[in-house]
């Protein structure tokens, strides 16, 4: 997508974000946080709120009750369908860094007692790209949660489309929305989590088409990227454009939730819109 | 790419018989020997273009994708079908010049139109943004495009686009949701979906008006996830080695026709359809008017399943640890 | 409706609109018109192009194919259902002053051949407003189209729901929207014709859910008096605010048409979405 | 009206023992006999409001219906349910403080909420536009409501707004086509909707959210075509006759009981809501409950044609001549 030219940023906030050593630098207020307490404090600066990103992993260890996830497709590896240069390498190093495969984590479990399918990006494994194999699986699960009758619920943290697997990628748009049309022609409710960031093909196609949008405070949500805006409009961009607070504004997100809350809101959500047992009448044809 | 030198020097060749052409014609009937030298002027610049065009290079095919001269959605209009009447605004904030909705026929069949409008000049492309839409022009398209369903009218989009517009008040507005909605819209039409790439295909701004039944893509236009000069400066921190990206992205018609994201690859005049706008047009024209015939024929429950799983079926994945990175193809 | 404040502006300007005598004024470049030119020229002012104001039957004359207008429901009447005051004497003197007994003719004609149903606001009967009857007679139209497989065509002209049948005129808005939701339903074209004025709860119900807005130049169409508008904002209004360029430009309309075009473009439109013999593949369930 | 003068009088005299009423309380414990002087003002009190609300005049009804310390829909919320998650955004242009959308239970049961959302103090007012919507608002309405029907929730709309926004914003972004847009979703509405009318029922901008299987209205709300001062403006060239024109428009629950706009009128503290916020709001989840109650037990499709044939019937007129102008009732 259009958002290339931010990508060295987020590189370097995501250094920032995980300090090595017993004290980290929070990037947004600058203060040294003790790095047990930003843990402890589900990686929200204790001094200013700046909520940290978290890999996919720490994303389900928050939301999803211990000891229910049931993961899904974790075998899916991509092929380098174009034969891209550099990709088989950066690709190989996300794999041996994160211990994944992809840049997504799908599976079954619990919010607070309720059964939801879920769908993790990763920000870690090569900006939460979305490829061949990340829409494969977001597909998968939009589709598995029709058959099994289950909610949704998707948390998103993406650069975009991945660009070495060229137009193939940006197909990955198509088939994600189309799983997604699925779920809602079968009344299944989806909730989309917005972290930091979520832009590109991944706000531009299921991210966006939840029933209900969380964001996570602070969290950049956009489509194109700030720089190649600024380039176009030669001017500035306002304080605080693209943020959690500025799509709220918008009309674009239905609710920004800190961290803390967040397990707990869903699982409401989810309860109110008919999941968990609840049986709302079903009164389509 | 060892041909990459002679190709340059055989491109500019070619320009310069085609300027003394041009200035041939113009002197007109008062140089000797007229007819013989046009003649083989004529002969060399056929020569040349066929070499040159033979095998073009993937960056060939982007310069010819946005060409100046290269038929628009205009063009198209004027020359693809009859009765065309424009349908304007969202019906909600306002009415994007970027994108074209109307009602015409094809081949006497009442349609849906849509596609991206570019401009014929300057001065246009300043108003259409040079076809990129804001979100109120992916919401026009779908209201219109849900109007094709209601009335039961098939439809066909035209994709020619650098990408969604990249603006402040774009993104206000949701040009993300737009775009996703406009997708979801053309994923669930129960009308059928005819749709040709023309000129770029410029990643998610093109996607928005580009799923359906078939997707057709004209011989030197370009479809991809970004364009090469941001792929090279992502890369190689260099956008001068734009060519290269060109080649590693697999933009053209026939890499996607290989890659399965096409359905078929319009034939067009040699060297680009800016050469023979009207044999281009043919062209198109027949290739829609037979793939809409095509998928009309199919009962609408199946054209949506087989539309379905066309795109679900996108994309290239392992799940045996041995293939991982193995290599496409 | 809220624009009650500007009727007497539409009063005044309905006079001129019809100056008695051989030579009329244009209300708007203020020229003197041989009265036989503007009704040879369809009341368009051949000076600058301001469109004066149809009567219903003028309108339907315009519209439709001479000979083949079938009305429908013209006995329907008012019966003051609120007792209102003044009501029953103004209402009188419209019928006198027209010889038609409401503010809307609806039936049945060709339209260039193309058969369709079709609904006339009259202003000149009570300033086109809807009460009881107006909306009884746009709801049997749009659900005998639906009866007949015929597409809708509605020429509004309103300055919006009638005051002196109160609320029961506001129920209007909603009975004649659930007929067009029916329509819509049932695969059927309908094009709105937006004529001078469309205004309050006319232009907030059945004339707003077309499937083409069609306008007439220089036509006012909106919701809220422009009065009403100008108190709260405390500021006068932008040129040209409310009229139907305005509402292209805002989205609202799909196409202006002059007057002279206006028969041929509806019947136009209608064979292409289908009507007038032309069969759709009807793929609905 | 010869009732008039007295009403004048009585309703001064009211008000004197109020503020009597309430120096006397606060002075506290230094005045002799204390207890039997407020047994003495509180029944004089009680008497007069009996004799004021036996049978208020529509205008008082106004007065009552657009008091400040009426319920708004923050006490509603508080008061009628339980687990309330309010939903921002039409999803294309911004989320309007002045209509609330969102989840909640009522009677533990999970519904979507929509309502008009006036504020408690003049600085909320400003925020919320003393609760009048503007097209976003109208949309976020209609979002919320297509995603009652997709997830088979009920709907609850609770109605209190003096207009829909008369602003030039409003007009540029389609108030009318955002209204007649909200009353079409709530007309196709698969969903059981039930209507709550609590306080002022402004016209289009009231009907917007105001059409449902059942429509409901509290015993001091108003619902009209126009404000009375409006109507007293055009009627009488006199704005200050609007107690005349609150009679001529029959506003009030009961007169719309009696032309079936309305299917019950929900009972009030004597005096108004606002005197006894927890008893009002009792009376109106009871009545909320056994309405939902009763439309949900419908099939779908019967449910929706009785909703589609109780709006067809609303109007009255005649097809005889002679009954031309014969009155009503
Ligand atoms: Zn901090
Ligand atoms: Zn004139």
């Amino acid at each position: 997508m259009l958002n290339w030219l931010r990508r060295p940023k987020y590189e370097s906030v995501e250094r920032r974000d995980i300090p090595a050593g017993l004290w980290a630098k929070c990037p947004r207020c600058g203060q040294l946080v003790y790095r047990k307490e930003l843990e402890r404090n589900l990686k929200v600066c204790p001094k200013c709120g700046y909520h940290h990103r978290l890999s996919g992993p720490e994303r389900l260890r928050l939301l999803v009750d211990e000891g229910t996830f049931e993961e899904w497709d974790a075998e899916l590896a991509s092929v380098d369908p174009l034969g891209f240069p550099e990709y088989a390498d950066r690709y190989r190093h996300a794999v041996q860094r994160t211990g994944r495969r992809e840049a997504v984590l799908t599976g079954r479990g619990r919010i607070e007692g309720v059964e939801a399918a879920v769908a993790v990006l990763d920000f870690a494994f090569l900006g939460g790209s979305m490829g061949s194999v990340v829409g494969e699986k977001v597909a998968r699960t939009f589709e598995r949660a029709v058959e099994l009758r289950l909610p949704v619920v998707t948390c998103s943290a993406s650069g975009g489309a991945r660009m070495q697997e060229g137009v193939l990628s940006l197909m990955q748009l198509a088939k994600t929305v189309a799983a997604v049309g699925r779920l809602h022609t079968a009344g299944l409710p989806f909730v989309s989590v917005l972290c930091d960031p979520t832009t590109g093909g991944v706000t531009a196609s299921f991210a966006m088409l939840g029933d209900v949008h969380v964001a996570e405070p602070g969290a950049l949500i956009g489509f194109a990227g700030a720089r190649v805006i600024e380039q176009t409009i030669r001017q500035k961009l306002p304080e605080g454009f693209q943020t959690a607070e500025f799509l709220l504004r918008r009309g674009l997100v239905d609710l920004i939730v800190p961290r803390s809350e967040l397990k707990s809101t869903l699982a409401r959500l989810l309860r109110l819109m008919g999941a968990g047992g609840e049986v709302a009448v079903d009164h389509r044809a | 790419m060892t041909t990459a030198p002679d190709r340059g020097e055989q491109e500019r060749e070619l320009q310069q018989l085609e300027e003394q052409l041009a200035q041939l014609q113009a002197a007109g009937s008062d140089v000797p020997d007229l007819e013989t030298r046009l003649q083989a002027l004529r002969e060399r610049v056929q020569a040349l273009r066929e070499a040159l065009w033979r095998q073009p290079t993937p960056w060939q095919v982007v310069q010819a994708a946005r060409h100046p001269q290269r038929p628009k959605l205009g063009d198209y209009l004027q020359r693809l079908f009859t009765d065309v009447v424009e349908l304007h605004g969202d019906r909600l904030f306002g009415d994007d010049p970027a994108m074209f909705c109307g009602l015409a026929r094809l081949d006497g069949q009442a349609v849906v139109v849509v596609g991206h409008h570019k401009g014929k000049d300057t001065r246009e492309n300043v108003h259409r943004r040079w076809g990129m839409p804001n979100p109120e022009g992916y919401r026009k398209a779908a209201r219109v495009l849900r109007l094709a369903d209601k009335l039961g009218l098939p439809a066909v989009t035209l994709v020619d686009t650098p990408a969604a517009y990249p603006g402040v008040e774009a993104e206000e507005r949701g040009q993300a949701e737009a775009i996703a909605r406009s997708i979801l819209t053309l994923a669930q039409l129960r009308s059928p979906v005819v749709v040709a790439i023309t000129g770029e295909g410029g990643s998610g701004g093109a996607l928005a008006i580009g799923v359906g039944d078939r997707v057709l893509m004209m011989q030197y236009a370009i479809y991809s996830v970004i364009p090469p000069e941001g792929c090279a400066a992502i890369l190689w921190r260099d956008a001068a080695r734009k060519e290269e990206a060109a080649s590693a992205l697999k933009l053209t018609a026939q890499d996607l026709l290989e890659l399965g994201v096409v359905d078929e690859v319009v034939p067009e005049p040699l060297g680009g359809a800016h050469l023979d706008p009207e044999r281009a047009a043919q062209f198109l024209r027949e290739a829609l008017v037979r793939h809409l015939r095509e998928v009309q024929a199919l009962p609408p429950e199946e054209r949506l399943q087989r539309r379905y799983d066309k795109y679900r079926r996108m994309g290239r994945f392992t799940a045996h640890p041995e293939d991982l990175l193995a290599g496409g193809r």
